[in-house]
């Protein structure tokens, strides 16, 4: 049977382009596995981020798999598979940086970042965390990484809220060598959701079943932990890593 | 006047035309045979080119009638006064008609050539080669061989002026609109055009000519009509006008003839 | 050099222009003719059509491009299937391919801006020569084909090079629909290389070759379309 | 559709409106006022007066607005020099950014366009002024302008139209205009459609106001083309005359 | 040739000027001195409007020079044969010259009275109330007083003429340059315009006139040019040329004059 899948294509290392054309990227890798083990045959269609979920319920592919977050807000239109990859929060600042965005037993502290301007991509789970948290902090929003760490390099926002495995990568960089990790790792059911699933329309148990069948799958027989090895040396999803 | 046995090409009745308040023309009529040659003279302002560019229904008169070869067109006023034109008659009459506008209006995007000889193509359906072989003989007619490529930018006052008398000359009509057709021409090309004018009457061709040369008035015409503030003051044969003219306005505007 | 230049991504920026180009000039086509139809209707003497075109034309012009992109892109599956549905066909799933709708939406939006443009050039023929055409009997449809056009023409084309020029960047926003085009190529190489600057300004580059081609032909067909007009 | 939401998103969205058109009135002024200079020496330059016109027009008008907000936004800033100069403060902020790169191409369009318009201007009224002396300042601004900027009229609302649209592209430098605002509310509500719906109606709204202001413009500038029968004529019937 | 004593106002002097191969004029000189009104006349397309053009640099001559009230016009060339002319003698020059364009040429977008106290208002600096009242007698005086609020397209073609002449009257000119002013008015109105042009040779003014009218010519002229193909065939006193003219050519043309 074929089965469309929709993604980015541009979020390195989830999901991305190499120069040759070629697909790849950690959701990539997972989407084949499910494809392998459910018997799909699977054809990828890139799309912006912002049009993923309208053309999963338009009907333009079956599965989304972005690393889009399971929320409640995205659930009211769209159906999760069960998590394959956890989803937190931290921030990234100038290694100079004095700001203590958490208190010291790690509650918001709204107050501490009084007149500076925090970035982050819009539309992520870290905005609405991050706008409901921080009420009063003004916020810079980015279609996109690249332009949110730009602006960290130039300094017109003061510190950025990302998701911490995309961030690990930019530290080692060498356009990342004068920021580090500001705070412990942020996490928060509320906001980030218990993880990173598949999005499936709703209404369509069959698929849904075939899928989470696929995952749990792969969790079992440590091919999850093969891929997630390939990209990381640290576990993606803690509950799977633990067993 | 002269040949009561000649058929009757155009009749034009009681024909009103206003601007706004200003009341052009005030029910001028007129009737047209085979070769006549009907002068219209008349100040400045009087209303000669409003009049010619009524017949042929460029602008639409408020009352009036007016009949073409026998057939009469549809002015039917709708509730609003505006008349309501049949525009397939419109066209078949008007191409039925040439025109010599006093501003000439040649098209142009289109050389001294294709002026002449889109009308006949498009609108009689002559086949190209012909039309072009005319076209270019009428060009000589009038001098204007040797400019045939050029647009009418690039020509001379006269030289526009003589291109429009070939291009309503092209389209073979019965019946002559000209708005002052030798404005701008040279004594020579005048007696020219005359000359022109003369045998388009012979072939039984019928001319309406808006003029201010009372010599060649005087020339051309079977019967001279004056008309003054919107009004046919007099109308007779010009050897009576211009020899014995009967309303006192019409000697005055005649005695100032150079 | 090539090589460094394009960090391998030579090809699929290839493809991507071609993409870019091909919807272009589609969305040119369509859009011109719905443009003269509109701006017929605009100048027509039936008040319905008139009316009918101002809201064609407000409307488009007044809602964002994307927006109507993903109206016709999404929208038109949801609407064609029911429609489908309502008349007894097949409960199938209509398809609209993504290059259709992003033709679709591109040119429904440059007829808008078109008829505008056609509208004022049709206004700024001297009356004389239409009159002169009346008077030699030309039936409408001959009139305009050989007067009104090629005089409106003359008018119209620096304003038409402006929005063919838009067209061809506007074509950056169908990549919403997923459609692989010049500016999403860039965009997606430039998340992998880290080098938003390289390929956003090798983008630019690109377009500007196309535009400036483009502007070189309309350049040459505004020099056409001004024989016989004098300068001064 | 979630009527109620997209009642209560109007009053944020009408504050990102106020920045719209903030950006674009200032854009379409600082665009016209490079404008009328460029295209008139446009029109009536020699060679080396056009060519840099030229490159500017292409340039602007060749490359999409949204990467040359980026340039003026991101590149700047990629310069230590500009960095630390007192422009800077000026420069961080995405407004100024986007008012820059807008204007710019704002002036590089209304440039072609009013070329085009002088161009089309009868050369026998120009001729017949410079016959009367003036001078080369005089005859433009007494007789072609007046006749080009009636020409230019339809044109020109296409222009201020599509910069409308374009202004919502400063979103990406995180400008809260409409098209930002409404950004940010799909984000934390998840309905596009409502909200987009919401802002394309507010984008109507304006256009229908540039729209009204043009037709009247056109109106108030074509007397001379009007029929004296209608001297009382609404714009409506005007726009028909033909 | 009448009053060698009067003070040179324009010569004009081997005026040179061809289209792409095509020459137009081919030496063409010409002084004409105060109260000097000098007719020029010659078959449609010998080149009379082009050198008026000449005269006024909007065409600029490819070899001749011009001087104007003592004042020579600079016309050096340039490497490419082109003329390099200093804007601001030539503003200064023209607004000491009217013209009246054989196609009227004016201000589609101003209203009569507006075409005529536009220049002088921004190139004169008459101040306005001045320039109106001025103008509105001018317009009286060709009998254009109550069209002044007309616009040109509402206007007919021998108004339109009148505005263009009362136009160049109102910049009160030392020397006028007429292209066929009268082709479009009527007989009574030609005698009004040769009333008028008298009453200017009489102030001193100087003029240039093309006409087409050889009556008009040998009533208004001091001196009559008879041009033949970009060359002056004839030049000489009305009396001379139409009683007894030298030239073949000359003879040939005034011969068909009815
Ligand atoms: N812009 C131009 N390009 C090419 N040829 C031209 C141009 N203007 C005029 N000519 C040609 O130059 C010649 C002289 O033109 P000009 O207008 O001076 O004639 P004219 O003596 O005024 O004639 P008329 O009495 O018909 O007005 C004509 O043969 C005309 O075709
Ligand atoms: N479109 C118009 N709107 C208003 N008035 C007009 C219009 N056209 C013509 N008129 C007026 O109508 C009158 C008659 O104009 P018309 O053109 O018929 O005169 P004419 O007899 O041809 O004069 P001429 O010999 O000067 O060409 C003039 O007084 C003119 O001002
Ligand atoms: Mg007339
Ligand atoms: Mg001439």
């Amino acid at each position: 049977r074929e089965v469309k899948v929709g993604t980015e294509c541009t979020n390195p290392p989830f999901n991305y382009r190499t120069a040759g054309g070629a697909l790849t990227g950690f959701d990539v890798d997972i989407a084949r596995e499910i494809g392998k083990r459910a018997g799909f045959e699977l054809q990828f269609v890139c799309q912006a981020f912002d049009g993923l979920i309208p053309a999963l319920t338009a009907r333009k592919f079956d599965l989304v798999l972005a690393s889009l977050s399971i929320t409640e807000a995205r659930q009211k239109n769209i159906d999760f598979s069960i998590p394959y990859r956890g989803s937190t929060g931290r921030f990234v600042g100038p290694k100079t940086s004095k700001l203590e965005p958490l208190t010291a037993d790690g509650q918001p502290n709204p107050k501490a970042l009084d007149g500076k301007v925090v970035g982050m991509i819009r539309a992520s789970t870290y905005d609405r965390y991050f706008t409901e948290l921080f009420p009063g902090v003004q916020i810079a929003r980015y279609e996109n990484y690249e332009t949110l760490l730009l602006d960290l390099g130039s300094g017109r926002v003061d510190l950025i809220m990302a998701g911490p495995i995309k961030m690990a990568d930019f530290l080692t960089e060498e356009r990342g060598k004068d920021f580090a990790f500001i705070g412990p790792e942020l996490e928060s059911i509320k906001y980030f959701g218990p993880g990173v699933g598949v999005g499936l329309r709703k209404n369509e148990p069959e698929l849904a079943d075939k899928v989470n069948d696929a995952l749990k799958g792969m969790f079992a027989d440590g091919t999850f932990k093969a891929i997630n090895q390939k990209y990381w040396k640290f576990t993606v999803l803690p509950s799977v890593w633990m067993d | 006047m002269s040949r009561p046995e000649a058929k009757t090409v155009l009749t034009a009745d009681g024909i009103h035309k206003s601007y706004g308040d200003f009341a052009v023309l005030k029910g001028v009529s007129l009737a047209a045979r085979e070769r006549d040659v009907i002068c219209m003279i008349g100040a400045s302002g009087s209303g000669k080119s409003t009049f010619l560019r009524c017949i042929n229904l460029l602008e639409t008169p408020e009352a009036g009638s007016i009949a073409f070869e026998g057939e009469q067109l549809n002015l039917d006023r709708r509730g609003d006064g505006a008349a309501r034109l049949d525009a397939r008659q419109i066209s078949r009459i008007r191409s039925r008609m040439g025109m010599v506008f006093q501003s000439f209006n040649l098209w142009s995007h289109l050389t001294v050539l294709d002026n002449v000889t889109i009308a006949p193509i498009k609108v009689l359906g002559v086949p190209k080669a012909e039309a072009k072989e005319r076209a270019e003989a009428l060009l000589a007619k009038v001098g204007l061989f040797d400019k045939r490529f050029h647009y009418p930018a690039h020509i001379s006052g006269g030289q526009q002026q003589r291109c429009a008398i070939a291009r309503a000359l092209a389209m073979d009509p019965k019946l002559l609109l000209f708005d002052e057709p030798t404005s701008a021409l040279d004594p020579e090309l005048v007696g020219e055009v005359l000359r022109v004018m003369r045998l388009l009457a012979e072939e039984g061709r019928t001319m309406i000519v808006v003029t201010h040369e009372m010599a060649f008035a005087r020339e051309v015409s079977s019967e001279v009509l004056f008309l003054h503030e919107g009004k046919i003051e007099e109308r007779n044969t010009p050897e009576q006008i211009f020899g014995n003219p009967t309303s006192e306005r019409c000697r005055r505007f005649l005695q100032r003839v150079l | 050099m090539t090589a460094d230049l394009f960090q391998g991504w030579g090809t699929q920026l290839f493809w991507g222009t071609m993409v870019t180009l091909k919807v272009a000039f589609l969305s040119l086509l369509a859009g011109l003719a719905i443009g003269l139809a509109v701006a017929l209707a605009k100048l027509s003497s039936s008040r319905l059509l008139r009316v009918t075109g101002d809201v064609y034309t407000t409307c488009i012009r007044g809602t964002p491009e994307l927006l109507i992109i993903l109206l016709v892109y999404f929208g038109s599956t949801v609407a064609l299937s029911a429609a489908l549905r309502r008349i007894g066909g097949p409960d199938t799933h209509f398809e609209m391919p993504a290059l259709g709708a992003g033709v679709l939406a591109l040119s429904l939006v440059f007829g808008g801006y078109a008829a505008e443009i056609f509208r004022g050039a049709f206004l700024a023929i001297p009356a004389g020569q239409i009159e002169a055409a009346r008077a030699f009997g030309m039936r409408p449809a001959t009139l305009f084909i050989h007067i009104r056009l090629p005089l409106m023409w003359r008018y119209a084309l620096p304003a038409l090079g402006n929005i063919w020029i838009s067209l061809i960047k506007n074509t950056s926003l169908i990549s919403i629909v997923g459609l692989e085009e010049l500016m999403r190529v860039s965009y997606v190489a430039t998340s992998v290389t880290r080098s938003p600057f390289h390929f956003y300004v090798l983008a630019a580059v690109i377009y500007l070759t196309l535009t400036i081609a483009n502007s070189l032909i309309i350049d040459m067909l505004e020099t056409r379309a001004n024989r016989g007009v004098r300068r001064v | 559709m979630d009527v109620s939401l997209m009642i209560d998103s109007v009053p944020r969205l009408l504050e990102g409106a106020v920045v719209t058109l903030k950006l674009l009135l200032l854009t379409e002024i600082i665009g016209f006022v490079f404008a009328l200079p460029l295209g008139i020496l446009y029109a009536n330059g020699s060679r080396a007066v056009r060519a840099p016109i030229y490159g500017f027009v292409y340039f602007f008008r060749g490359t999409p607005l949204l990467v040359q907000i980026f340039i003026v936004y991101y590149g700047l800033a990629q310069f230590e020099a500009v960095r630390h100069s007192l422009l800077w403060p000026w420069l961080r902020q995405p407004f100024v950014c986007a008012l820059i790169a807008c204007a710019l191409h704002s002036a590089a369009y209304t440039t072609n366009i009013l070329r085009g318009a002088i161009q089309a201007v009868p050369a026998g009224e120009v001729e017949a002024a410079r016959a009367c002396g003036m001078s080369a300042f005089q005859v433009q601004r007494l007789i072609v302008l007046p006749v080009a900027l009636r020409l230019m009229l339809p044109a020109y609302s296409n222009q201020a139209i599509g910069m409308l649209k374009g202004t919502s592209l400063a979103s990406t430098i995180t400008l809260m205009e409409l098209t930002g605002v409404a950004n940010t509310i799909v984000a934390s509500t998840f309905s596009p459609y409502e909200i987009f719906i919401m802002a394309a109606l507010i984008y109507l709204a304006i256009t229908l106001v540039i729209t009204r202001c043009f037709k009247f413009a056109e109106y108030a500038l074509s007397k001379h083309q009007r029929p004296l029968a209608s001297a009382a004529a609404t714009p409506e019937q005007v726009r028909h005359a033909d």
